[in-house]
């Protein structure tokens, strides 16, 4: 019964949703990166950040404290909105932000779902979540979340085609819609192969994922929290989490295209259980994530026609230039 | 809050399913180790909301700078009144303004506290004689008053750790 | 341009039924104590209109129930920010009912404070203008370095914010010991600070973007409109209450008033870090310069008992004798301008011989720039709005009174 | 575009400027004051720095003060003031807004506190008082609010 149970919980199907790197890692990394941010961001700034929740650790469980002020606080559905998608969209966000989980390889043999084109699925998945956010201000019925809403809108159509572009420039490169295959495939790192796939990537993912300098749909400075304005309590906190949580996403999906996956694999740590071999892939996506929150204390916020400008001007052709150059690759066989 | 039909009425859920969860979840969220737990996340969580109402503001503004830095006990002034807690009353309440604090008080979620900051919100002080102020502890419910005028960041953060430290031994009800 | 062409744009506008109109305050994270009506179309924005007086205290009407002399903390309420220049008008203006001239030291010690408190309010005006394009670094490091001068002044005047330093016929204490060292130290950090400003915020590309070209207030209409302080002086008119030699030793230093011809948003930021500069290089002369002497007039001097009046002189510290709070202002009429951190501050005290002014007129800097919010955001993305309003370095208080 | 000039002009209009320091001051009736304004146009004062209106019950008028100003360099020590006197109960004097755009602002805020109509402004409506305020307008002597004793002791 338990040798049963155990199975189940260390099959790849469960682990690799529930476990690693699907949800419970996702809880770990909403609770330290939101942290990490507020605390590189107090380093820069000549201020201590969270303190004192934790002083042994410097506080590093300010976010558990303020995610259970969100659980217990009240949650208020205003007379004004339109119940269901206010109520289910952030819900629905959050599923499909930790859905793509479940198609990311963390190591050799350890494969969730294994299908030949995760790369679309996750991709294509990820999609989802603007749409979810598009209904939140709209079932908001509030001015300033409806205008977060089209800017939403108009931001998913300039970072997708460029995103989406510049991820087949890799699959070109790779032969393969895998991610499992891609990491197999590169035996230099993705972002030497093919550096201008990966940077119109990595711009693509910071807009997707709404964090600085292109948090312009949460643009508190015109539109208080954009979609998120009337939202109090837990859904709050839900909506607060999508983009740290796609964020990760993303940042593993860079990791397995561009900067070579799990290698170099720890035999060891793999031969205890597959999902260890992924530390390698957790510690590079970690290492970006903390990369990216730190432009928090950098850069401010590009205006809304810039950033549309940005993806369309200049994302778009460079990622199309990506896709050429991969295929040139390609045709005189060098990868 | 309509009837909903239950095959364990009068068992489980008296009557009404609605109430009756919310009463359930009261009565958990009450209990010992839960309420204490719920009392040290807000307490290590106070969000202001960013609601100046005159010129204490000013160092309303210096206690998150860096000298003061109160976010060191998770103190971080946020955007919409809905994902805040506390209201700082900074100063001088006119008439105008003090619609505009009720809305805002009213839009924030329980559990919420209010501090008034500086001699003006305690009754008056320098503007006592004016004919456009109100005193904001006949709209609220205060917690703290900081005298000074204004009061100086150190006075701000007191109270702050005060009322941090009232939440967290469960003193705010 | 003519005047009916700028009254045109000047006016509120409506819109019709296609108009998007956002209430951006009093409760927004980018409004502080005001509200604009701000009418979209689409993502332009076709009018804003300027709700103030959220923060109305009623300061002219207050003053008239005061002794002249208490007034004077009760002015600085109004730009707690920067509290000597604001008062130091009505200041003048009570000197030159009384007929009285400041002894040279506290006119030295006057335009001190009148620098300090110029830096710490440009550095609040920069900090603003950081966070309102979620630069929160630029924010955090000004709202920091400001404490500095802070310090500086709470050591010379005893309180942070609120110094009622200058009194009519002098100022209320003498420079304390060491305050040199620890000023031309000061100096030094902020120098050394200015030039990291430049490197993280007025030369990062993001900021650039976002400041420049945006909100662009010509030579000519700036004149035209009334605009003051860096506003002003940004779009490429030299002017500044402090060359009129009305107050301060300005006459007797050697700075200069900087301008800058573009008139946009990033000029006027520039202009404010310009001017902390030539600010620095004031309390440096200042420092160099002050001679000795009583720091305050003659007049009021004798007026302190005599057993009280050596230990005062020497100790540095004016203990109001009880006669000065209910001096009698002659009967006549002053206007005295100086200029704040946020542009030129006016005053009219009327008086008809008792000890209250009959009538104190003060018209603020920020009162004077609200026009600007009328003209200058018509055209742009509603993203711009926040960063006009960052440069233009308004305080809602001090523009309610 | 000097002092002088201006003086000059103002006499040759029959009106009797004074010159008090760092401000000419001339006082002119209700009509007569949009030219005289333009007046101080031409001659540089480019725009307004105060309207403020100074009740007198005791000769039962209001006095409405403008304060115009120049930023140029030769006008730069002396404002301009112009004084017109209307009867308190009722009043009125013509916008200058036309005149001194930036008067927009300064008119509607004296109508707002001393209750002085300025006819032709196009909004005047509540600026700094709140927008359901009633009662007289504040800054009018009439309008009374407690006044502070005296808490100074002689020595």
């Amino acid at each position: 019964m338990v040798g049963e149970i155990l199975e189940i919980v260390f099959s790849p199907q469960f682990f690799g949703p529930v476990v690693f790197p699907g949800l419970v890692t996702v809880l770990l990394v909403l609770l330290t990166i939101i942290w990490v941010e507020r605390k590189i961001a107090a380093r820069v700034q000549m201020r201590v950040g969270p303190l004192y929740v934790l002083k042994p650790l410097g506080g590093a469980i300010q976010m558990l404290a303020d995610g259970l002020r969100f659980f217990f606080q009240e949650f208020i559905i205003p007379e004004t909105v339109d119940k269901l998608p206010f109520v289910a969209a952030p819900v629905v966000a959050m599923t499909f932000a930790i859905l793509p989980f479940a198609f990311i390889p963390v190591a050799p043999d350890f494969i969730p779902y294994s299908v030949p084109y995760s790369m679309p699925v996750f991709l294509g998945l990820n999609t989802v979540i603007p749409l979810t956010i598009i209904a939140m201000a709209w079932g908001s019925n509030n001015k300033f979340s409806i205008q977060g809403g089209i800017r939403e809108a108009y931001m998913t159509i300039a970072y997708e085609a460029a995103l989406f572009t510049a991820a087949l420039a890799m699959a070109i490169t790779y032969g393969t819609l895998d991610f499992a295959e891609m990491v197999e495939a590169q035996g230099v790192p993705g972002i030497l192969v093919n550096p201008l796939s990966a940077a119109v990537f990595f711009v693509a993912m910071l807009m997707s994922a709404g964090k600085l300098p292109f948090d312009i749909v949460e643009g508190e400075q015109e539109i208080v929290a954009g979609p998120f304005t009337e939202y109090s309590g837990i859904a709050f906190g839900l909506t607060m989490g999508i983009g740290y949580v796609q964020l990760y996403g993303f940042t593993l999906a860079f990791t397995l295209m561009y900067l070579s996956g799990w290698e170099p694999l720890i035999p060891f740590l793999h031969d205890i259980y597959p999902a260890l071999g992924g530390v390698m892939l957790f510690a590079k996506a970690y290492l970006l994530m903390v990369f990216i929150v730190f432009l928090r204390s950098v850069y401010g916020r590009y205006r809304l026609d810039q950033a549309l400008r940005l993806g369309w001007r200049r994302l778009f052709p460079l990622s199309l230039l990506s896709v050429f150059f991969a295929v040139v690759l390609r045709v005189i066989g060098v990868v | 809050m309509v009837d909903v039909f239950c095959p364990f009425t009068g068992m489980a859920f008296l009557g009404r399913l609605e109430e009756s969860s919310k009463k359930a979840a009261k009565w958990l969220v009450e209990k010992t180790p839960i309420r204490s737990f719920r009392d040290w996340a807000i307490s290590f969580s106070l969000w202001p909301v960013h609601f100046t109402t005159s010129c204490c503001g000013a160092e309303f503004a210096a206690v998150s700078a860096p000298r003061f830095d109160m976010e060191r006990y998770g103190f971080l002034p946020f955007n919409s009144p809905r994902q805040t807690n506390l209201l700082l009353i900074e100063g001088t309440l006119t008439r105008k303004m003090a619609r505009a604090a009720q809305i805002v008080y009213q839009q924030m979620p329980s559990p919420k506290y209010v501090v008034a900051m500086g001699a003006c919100a305690l009754d008056g002080g320098i503007f006592h004689n004016s004919y456009n102020i109100v005193r904001p502890h006949e709209l609220f419910p205060i917690e703290y008053f900081i005298p000074g005028c204004p009061p100086r960041p150190e006075a701000v953060a007191r109270a702050i750790v005060m009322l941090h430290e009232k939440v967290k031994r469960g003193g705010t009800r | 341009m003519s005047s009916s062409v700028m009254k045109a744009r000047l006016l509120s506008r409506e819109g019709d039924e296609s108009v998007y109109e956002v209430f951006i305050g009093p409760q927004h994270p980018a409004s502080g104590h005001m509200r604009f009506i701000v009418r979209l179309q689409g993502d332009v924005i076709v009018g804003v209109d300027p709700d103030i007086g959220w923060v109305h205290r009623t300061m002219e009407k207050l003053a008239e129930t005061k002794e002249a002399l208490k007034a004077i903390p009760l002015f600085e309420r109004m730009t707690i920010i920067d509290s000597q220049n604001v008062t130091i008008g009505y200041v003048r203006a009570l000197e030159k009912l009384l007929g009285v001239e400041p002894p040279p030291r506290a006119r030295y010690l006057r335009t001190l404070l009148s620098e300090m408190n110029r830096i710490a309010s440009h550095l609040y005006g920069m900090g603003l203008s950081g966070i309102f394009v979620n630069h929160s670094t630029m924010f955090m490091w000004c709202f920091g370095d400001r404490e500095v001068w802070i310090q500086l002044a709470e050591e010379l005047t005893g309180a942070r914010l609120t110094h009622a330093y200058s009194i009519p016929g002098g100022v209320r204490r003498d420079l304390p010991q060491g305050f040199a060292e620890k000023a031309r130290k000061a100096i030094r950090y902020m120098r050394r600070r200015l030039e990291e400003y430049r490197k993280i915020f007025f030369d990062n590309p993001q900021v650039r973007a976002r400041y420049e070209g945006v909100g662009v207030l010509k030579s000519h209409e700036a004149r035209r409109l009334g605009v003051v302080g860096p506003n002003l002086r940004a779009s490429g008119v030299r002017y500044d209450a402090r060359l009129l030699g009305d107050y301060g030793v300005y006459d007797e230093l050697d700075f200069v008033v900087p301008t800058a011809e573009e008139g946009d948003a990033m000029a006027r930021l520039l202009l404010r870090g310009e001017e902390i500069r030539q600010s620095m290089r004031i309390i440096e002369q200042v420092l160099e310069r002050i001679p000795e002497g009583p720091i305050l007039a003659e007049k009021y001097l004798r007026l302190i008992p005599p057993k009280l009046r050596e230990p005062a002189l020497k100790e540095g510290r004016i203990k109001f004798p009880g006669i000065f709070a209910n001096l009698k202002i002659p009967e006549g009429e002053a206007v005295a301008r100086a200029e704040m951190g946020h542009g030129e501050i006016f005053y009219h005290v009327v008086s008809d011989g008792s000890k209250k002014p009959y009538r104190v007129r003060v018209v603020t800097p920020s009162f004077r720039n609200v026009v600007l919010f009328r003209y200058l955001p018509p055209g742009h993305r509603f993203m711009d709005f926040p960063a006009i309003y960052g440069s233009l370095d308004y305080f809602p208080p001090e523009s309610d009174r | 575009m000097s002092v002088e000039d201006l003086l000059r002009r103002l006499e040759e209009k029959g009106l009797e400027p004074v010159d008090r320091g760092d401000v000419v001051s001339v006082a002119v009736e209700p009509h007569a004051l949009r030219e005289v304004a333009e007046l101080l146009v031409e001659e540089g004062y480019d725009h307004l720095a105060s309207v403020e209106g100074i009740d007198r019950p005791g000769e039962d008028v209001i006095e409405v003060v403008y304060h115009a100003e120049s930023y140029s360099e030769e006008l730069w020590g002396k404002l301009a003031e112009i004084r017109v006197r209307v009867p308190r109960g009722e009043p009125r004097v013509p916008s200058l807004i036309d005149v001194w755009p930036n008067a927009l602002f300064l008119e509607r805020e004296t109508w707002d506190l001393m209750g002085v109509v300025f006819e032709g402004h196009p909004e005047l409506r509540r600026l700094l008082m709140p927008p359901d305020w009633e009662g007289p307008p504040p800054l009018r002597k009439d309008y009374k609010v407690a006044t502070e004793g005296v808490f100074v002791v002689v020595e």
